[in-house]
């Protein structure tokens, strides 16, 4: 092992303590926390870097910390799902350097601090949720992010935050509880906690009826945490109401936590023969295609631009949830693909309806009208943004779409296309409103005329992201090149038998 | 022989003090208003608690653990009635008028 | 210990687990809500530490002059674990509720989404 | 209708709850697989290997280091949290003083006379965590309910004065802090972050370096946990 791979821990360590200090040393000082903040991501998006070209030259890079090995001690690995660590620590930096002028105007300067705080807390919770290779420690880093992103969501001012903020929390506990549950049955079944380990115990153990519980509390558990369809209730008051980076932080990556929680839990579950994956992935296709359906038309009857989006990501964890339920290594690779492509589109939507928000005060797209005259840069991302959600080639919502569909027909489910494609068209249907409604229409309200396009600070990030929107796709190859080793690891088994 | 009564005399204790606990719990849920249901709960601690370690006192007998237990019941003796006080001190500067018969039939 | 009683101890921690579930369903009241989470909370922590005890064993403490066997520690450590993030969870819901109170004037969910849409 | 729903949801639940438990070894038994696979390892490495008799202590902060560490940031993050969401700075107006209720002369007395003993307590089961039982946690929640309690004889206004200073933060942050300085300690010192490094008085101290802070950090947080909910109570 080379000393590289102490830099694991640090993706952990180093924004938590960041995020620690931040409120002892820039007490009140908001843009000094800021540069702290935007510092201490970008030196863990460089860990992240470094740890990253490490994988690529040689295998799994696994950590045991405290030097005890695997079954005895926590361990955390940086494997296939890195490439998600990867995109959360590029994206936490990009919601930063946007997040600084949204905090000035609408946080009190004695809580800035805490802010930044949070924000820090939640990158470094969700770096040890993807690393961690213990079922325990999955759960704790689970409720270090979960924690931050409740109160994330309560900073926005007003009644609707508040009441949002409390219904995300009684529902994420709920989940969080389900899976604390699920760790506990797993480990009085089989004594151990380390999920290589567990894994292993399970395929040899006699105890179907136990197992199956264990996974079904996971399995729902993490389809909270993911928003999938009927579980989605939470997310849209969540993720509308809350200050327009930490939606971007939400909608781009915490969802995504959901979906790793449900890869490792198959990864856990794929040689125990005992229990009923099948049905799962049955009930996670079922749930996928309703999940996009109903999420598209969801979106399409919102008036609030923030609301139209949040559905959007409802639609998506769908198409990742469909994929994932496909089982087959191009549907699976694709559902991984779209998770870090969702995640780029998503944020940098989020970003710029919240620079929009910011610069103009107004959310519903009916008042947006003719606004592509005042602010053309941030008005032209937003609509990249929106072209790369419907999934049009080559942008980045195209890959993951099209090689969920490819899975599909390797499974023999040809149906399951036209779904796909319904998706996309219904998700036409709301753009293109959207998009009329910015550049085709006169303007409706004097603040849209009186607007100017938004600052530097928040430009940047927004056309960066709609840019990678709408050109990462031309990279799929290589994005699938790197997810299809995991997918493989979780449909490998299943196709033994 | 004596042994045998020691040990009778502590089940009695044991039993009165759980008796107690039950009536706490049962007026707790039943009673009326903040100060009854305060009445019936602080017996709980106060009186129910104290009986049960007295209990567990003797079938222990000249013991290390004995000086701990009379040491809790001081401590149970002194926090307890304490408590119920500042409760209901809190409740009566809160506003809380005690309930009575006449004036309103429904209990809150 | 005949073999249906054997699981007794987990059974009562399911049902507890469903009485907390209950609650948090149909309670209107925000503060019952919480409550009932908390006593789903309790019930996973009971199945933990219930899952780590032996009959007749000792706490792990070594050195103290204690019989093996011994309770597993790592139940213990769990449920110390889990504790605390039970009790920062409900500090949060707890303030939480305090400002939908202040903003809003009421905690009870039935009311609280009624009309004002 | 809605209830009888939830309760027909929640039975069924409970069932299948129930049928999957059934099948789980039975508790108590010695030769479930809790006792025989990873504790029974840490049970016979002794004291030597976990660094502390108490079991429980050498789980926390040694075995599953990391585990501790992210509940202490549980903690510290939820602190923030409340701080941060809570109405007690949102002010809007001029901030009305609720009429201050003089403490009442029995609670007085018997706080003051009760406070040394808490506060010998909590110390206690700090520094001999690592040994008996006890360690930072509960004796910080005791510690914690000592300040609670004096600040009720005191007056709360005089504590919640200092809620948002940074020095406070500073001692606020203590517990993760002094958990990373470990973490870096263990790896300069035994070639692992998070590792206890050798000489067994070093490894001692450290334990209870550790269970102060985390003892500190966890009263600290209650004491902001209940001035955040008893301020926004007299806003």
């Amino acid at each position: 092992m080379s000393s590289l791979a102490h830099l694991l821990p640090l993706t952990v360590l180093l924004p938590i303590t960041a995020g620690v200090l931040a409120p002892a040393l820039f007490h009140r000082r908001g843009l000094a926390c800021w540069w702290w903040a935007l510092a201490a991501a970008i030196l863990t998006f460089a860990t992240t870097v470094t740890l990253w070209r490490q994988l690529q030259s040689g295998s799994t890079i696994s950590y045991p910390l405290g030097g005890w090995p695997p079954p005895y001690g926590i361990e955390l690995v940086f494997d296939g799902l890195a490439a998600l660590m990867l995109v959360l620590c590029a994206l936490s930096v990009l919601i930063l350097l946007a997040a600084r002028r949204y905090v000035e105007a609408t946080v009190p300067s004695s809580r800035q601090s805490l802010f930044y705080a949070l924000i820090l807390i939640n990158l470094g919770g969700m770096n040890g949720f993807v690393a961690a290779a213990d079922l325990f420690n999955l759960f704790v880093f689970m409720e270090i992010f979960s924690i931050s992103a409740y109160a994330l969501v309560a900073l926005a001012r007003g009644p609707v935050a508040a009441l949002a903020a409390l219904k995300y929390l009684l529902v994420g506990a709920v989940s969080s509880l389900l899976v604390l549950l699920a760790v506990a049955l797993l480990h009085a079944q089989t004594g151990s906690l380390n999920m290589s380990d567990v894994a292993g115990l399970l395929a040899q153990a006699e105890a179907p009826g136990a197992s199956a519980l264990a996974l079904g509390c996971l399995v729902v558990g993490f389809l909270v945490k993911a928003a999938i369809f009927p579980l989605h209730f939470w997310l849209p008051d969540a993720h509308a109401s809350a200050p327009s980076p930490v939606s971007a932080l939400l909608s781009g990556l915490v969802v995504k936590m959901g979906i790793v929680g449900l890869v490792r839990t198959r990864i856990l579950f794929a040689e125990a023969e005992i229990v009923p994956l099948l049905m799962l992935d049955n009930l996670l296709v079922w749930l996928g295609v309703i999940a996009i359906l109903a999420g598209a038309v969801l979106a399409m009857v919102q008036r609030e631009l923030k609301l139209m989006l949040a559905y959007s990501t409802v639609a998506n964890m769908g198409y990742i949830a469909l994929g994932i339920g496909l089982a087959t290594p191009s549907a699976v690779s694709g559902a991984l693909a779209h998770t870090v492509y969702h995640a780029t589109i998503k944020t940098g939507l989020f970003l710029t309806a919240g620079s929009i928000l910011l610069c103009t005060g107004l959310s519903r797209v009916d008042d947006l009208r003719g606004l592509g005259q005042r602010m053309p840069l941030t008005s032209g991302a937003l609509v990249l943004g929106l072209l790369a959600a419907t999934g049009i080639p080559p942008t980045a919502g195209f890959v993951g779409k099209w090689q969920i569909a490819l899975g599909a027909l390797q499974a023999g489910q040809a149906w399951v296309i036209g779904v796909i494609l319904a998706g996309a068209l219904l998700t036409l249907g709301w753009a293109i409103r959207v998009i009329n409604s910015l550049f085709f229409r006169p303007p409706a309200r004097a603040r849209v005329i009186t607007a100017n396009e938004a600052p530097v600070s928040m430009l940047v990030p927004s056309v960066l992201l709609a840019v990678l929107a709408v050109s990462a796709g031309l990279g799929g190859a290589i994005l699938l090149g790197l997810v299809e080793p995991l997918a493989l690891a979780i449909v490998g088994a299943d196709h033994d038998h | 022989m004596s042994e045998l009564l020691l040990t009778t005399f502590a089940a009695v204790l044991i039993a009165a003090g759980c008796l107690f606990f039950l009536a706490g719990t049962i007026g707790l849920l039943r009673l009326p208003d903040f100060y009854c249901r305060l009445h019936a709960t602080t017996k709980c601690d106060a009186v129910g608690a104290v009986l049960i370690l007295l209990g567990v006192a003797l079938i222990a007998g000249a013991d290390t653990q004995t000086v701990r237990i009379v040491a809790l019941i001081a401590l149970i003796a002194i926090s307890s009635p304490t408590a119920g006080h500042a409760l209901a001190r809190a409740g009566w500067h809160a506003g809380h008028r005690p309930w009575t018969r006449e004036e309103n039939d429904e209990p809150e | 210990m005949t073999e249906g009683l054997a699981h007794l101890d987990y059974i009562a921690v399911v049902i507890l687990f469903a009485i907390g579930l209950y609650v948090v369903l149909t309670k209107q009241n925000l503060i019952k809500k919480i409550i009932g989470l908390n006593i789903m909370e309790t019930a996973v922590f009971g199945l933990i530490v219930t899952s780590g005890m032996v009959d007749g064993g000792s706490p792990p403490l070594l050195g103290q002059g204690l019989e093996p066997p011994y309770a597993s520690p790592i139940a213990h450590a769990l449920v110390l674990t889990g504790i605390v993030v039970a009790l920062s969870v409900t500090a949060l819901a707890l303030v939480l509720i305090l400002r939908v109170k202040a903003e809003c004037g009421s905690i009870e969910l039935d009311e609280l989404l009624e009309p004002d849409e | 209708m809605r209830n009888a729903l939830a309760l027909l949801i929640v039975i069924v639940l409970a069932g299948l709850m129930m049928a999957g438990v059934s099948q789980l070894p039975p508790p108590g038994s010695p030769d479930g697989a809790v006792h025989r696979h990873v504790a029974a390892h840490y049970i016979d490495g002794g004291t030597e290997a976990g660094g502390a008799p108490n079991l429980v202590t050498a789980v926390l902060l040694n075995y599953r280091a990391l585990d501790t560490y992210g509940e202490v940031v549980v903690i510290f993050a939820a602190l923030v949290a409340v701080l941060a969401v809570g109405l007690s700075g949102h002010s809007r107006g001029p901030r009305r003083q609720p009429d201050e209720l003089p403490v009442s002369p029995v609670v007085d007395r018997i706080i003051r006379l009760l406070a040394p003993f808490i506060a010998l307590f909590a110390l206690f089961m700090i520094l001999e965590g690592h040994v008996l039982p006890g360690g930072g946690f509960q004796g910080g929640v005791v510690l914690g309910a000592l300040l609670i309690l004096l600040s009720l004889v005191l007056g709360p206004r005089r504590i919640r004065r200092m809620l948002p200073t940074p020095a406070l933060f500073w001692t606020r942050a203590i517990a993760p802090l002094v958990f990373a300085l470990t973490a870096i300690a263990g790896l300069a010192l035994a070639g692992w972050l998070f590792a206890l490094p050798e000489p067994a008085w070093l490894r001692e101290l450290i334990l209870v370096g550790l269970e102060l802070a985390i003892g500190i950090g966890a009263a600290l947080a209650l004491v902001g946990f209940y001035l955040s909910l008893e301020a926004d109570h007299h806003d």
